[in-house]
């Protein structure tokens, strides 16, 4: 095993971590890399220089919602894509508009989902959308048929480069008079209330 | 049909602005089809692949909408429900699969048209009039500013579309994690066995025994693989004196245990072991 | 998309894939990451160029058999293994008795330890302490069948630190468990409840 001296020691064995990691590293996991207990100060320098390091190369390190991670920057796509097999799935619009309500409504049900969108919503929809772990029941509503509460995960906010709710784009304001007969008073809607950061289910 | 030419001339314009809108130009055999005829016909093929662009009958809504550039909020209900039910009808006409969504709608549009031909409620003192169009426009703009985060959502970059996750090799990976065993585990593994073993049979473990085992399996390797083998290599006089009783004791045991065959062809000859393995091989 | 004009532009991308990728890349995959045709000599001299670039660092640019990858490098595994969350497996309780008795009663035929089980072993269990290296076959029993006989190997011994099996624990306690079981079969009054501890014979 390699000492470490330097704080570039250090750094060698973060990047080495981050680049190995398999998932966004939380701070608490990367803390256990050393047995130094550094501040968050020693560490926010560390990830930054670490960062830096990478400008101008085709890999990158973000902050996402479950923590840190390596990854390619899309610039460079077209030139992994030559080598992909593959291609990544092409999500149709009720898929996108599914994932669009449960986003900025959840939690929802599925007839919250029908209701927005005016039509029923097929199975496969919600399939595809748990099956790429973007979206989960986190309960039930108390109805009848006590229908189930789907909301987005971490997941969701890590493969789009989030860190939280907060950061989705905010909701376009289709026209800000909401009164009909009475224009006069107006109704600004922002990010609705209901997007918060969800506990980690 | 949207009555003002005008207003559908600045529908037009405003195509541009409008991508979404964009988004609903059906193709007939590869050509798009930017708009629908303004006397609604619609070519025989078309008609099908230009239903299916749109998601249901608040999205058509809101194309007949935004392409007359009227108000959402002040919806002219007559032409618009005139121009919806011409698309529904035509489309029924041609024995089209209609989802039973746009009809449902076809009969809300009718339902508040004729709402809005009866005189208006009294203002009540504080509270906001009651339009019959508030809950079709509080659909349509819930709609459309989910439709239009959900092309928003679709811009950002996407692990696996967009950019790769990095991830690389471990070096030693391949080294599997094993269960780890203590002396302690497998006393107490044999422990519970006992235990439950008790009642049924009666097993004594003792020192000696167990040494006698391991120099029986000792022997059981030496042997394995090979014919008859001398008696005498089986001992190691390296062992010493206790050793080579309990590798004796352990051929003795072997023997009774049937898992050897000692044989000696007269007294005094040399005496030959091998498993009886063998033997049932060459029988 | 970016535009590649120097070399160092090439070995981003080039660098860039490789981290990305799962599987080591062989030179014919890799070939198509660019639209020139560069020849062998150029890429040599491209993947060396990257090789030294990490140089020193925690993770590096290795040719297998099957192509190129970056992976850590062993000196920095110490680290790597702090992070892993996942505690060793453990063996089943029927791997385990089924490893009791074939230490304590070797050599044994599966018939053996089903008799003192109770129950059929399983084939998996004893492929599983065979796959460990910790048992193995060393005879066959002259019966019916010729059933395979087991034992348990140095590498066993070895892994728990015992240098015979006389180093096995002692079983006093089971010995007494046993004696009491005879003593009650044998007297009718029952027998003291502290009974002292057998020295080992």
């Amino acid at each position: 095993m390699v000492q470490l001296y330097k704080p570039e020691d250090y750094k060698i064995v973060l990047e080495a971590a981050l680049l190995a990691a398999t998932e966004p590293m939380p701070m608490a996991e990367l803390r256990r890399l050393f047995d130094e207990e550094f501040d968050d100060d020693t560490w926010r320098t560390l990830l930054e220089d670490l960062r830096r390091d990478w400008n101008g190369r085709g890999v990158e390190l973000v902050q996402l919602a479950s923590g840190w991670r390596f990854q390619t920057r899309p610039e460079y796509q077209a030139f992994l894509d030559r080598m992909k097999n593959d291609k990544p799935p092409k999500y149709s619009r009720a898929v996108m508009e599914t994932l669009a309500i449960i986003a900025y409504r959840q939690p929802v049900t599925r007839g919250d989902i029908e209701d927005i969108r005016g039509v029923a919503v097929s199975p496969n929809v919600l399939k595809t959308l748990e099956g790429r772990g973007w979206v989960d029941a986190v309960g039930h509503r108390d109805a009848p048929g006590r229908p189930a509460l789907y909301a987005t995960t971490r997941r969701f906010l890590d493969d789009l480069g989030l860190r939280s709710l907060a950061e989705l784009p905010p909701l376009t304001e289709i026209e800000r008079v909401m009164d009909l007969a009475d224009a006069a008073t107006q109704e600004t809607e922002s990010v609705p209330a209901a997007v918060e950061e969800r506990p980690e289910a | 049909m949207i009555e003002s030419p005008a207003a559908n001339q600045a529908a037009e314009d405003r195509q541009g602005q409008a991508p979404l809108v964009e988004a609903h130009v059906a193709k007939v055999y590869g050509e798009p089809l930017p708009e629908l005829p303004r006397d609604l016909y619609i070519p025989p093929d078309a008609l099908e692949i230009f239903l299916e662009a749109f998601e249901g009958p608040l999205d058509l809504l809101l194309y007949l909408i935004r392409k007359a550039n009227i108000s959402i909020l002040d919806i002219p209900m007559a032409p618009l429900t005139a121009q919806y039910l011409e698309y529904v009808e035509a489309m029924r006409t041609r024995n089209l699969e209609l989802a039973a969504e746009y009809l449902l709608m076809a009969a809300m549009l009718l339902e508040i048209k004729s709402r809005m031909l009866l005189p208006r409620p009294r203002k009540a003192e504080e509270g906001e009039a009651e339009d019959p169009r508030a809950e079709l426009v509080r659909r349509l703009i819930e709609y459309e500013r989910m439709k239009h985060a959900a092309a928003k959502l679709d811009e950002l970059p996407q692990a696996g579309r967009n950019y790769e996750w990095v991830t690389v090799w471990v070096a030693d990976k391949v080294v599997q994690l094993q269960p780890e065993v203590t002396l302690h585990d497998l006393q107490v593994a044999w422990l519970g066995l006992m235990k439950q073993a008790r009642v049924r049979q009666h097993h004594k473990v003792k020192r000696e025994e167990l040494s006698v085992r391991e120099h029986m399996t000792l022997i059981l390797r030496r042997l394995q693989g090979r014919g008859y083998v001398v008696f005498e290599e089986l001992f190691d006089l390296a062992m010493g004196a206790p050793g080579l009783v309990v590798s004796f004791l352990a051929v003795l045991e072997l023997a009774r245990e049937r898992l050897v065959e000692i044989t000696q062809n007269e007294a005094l000859a040399p005496i030959y072991v091998k498993t009886s393995d063998g033997a049932a091989l060459q029988a």
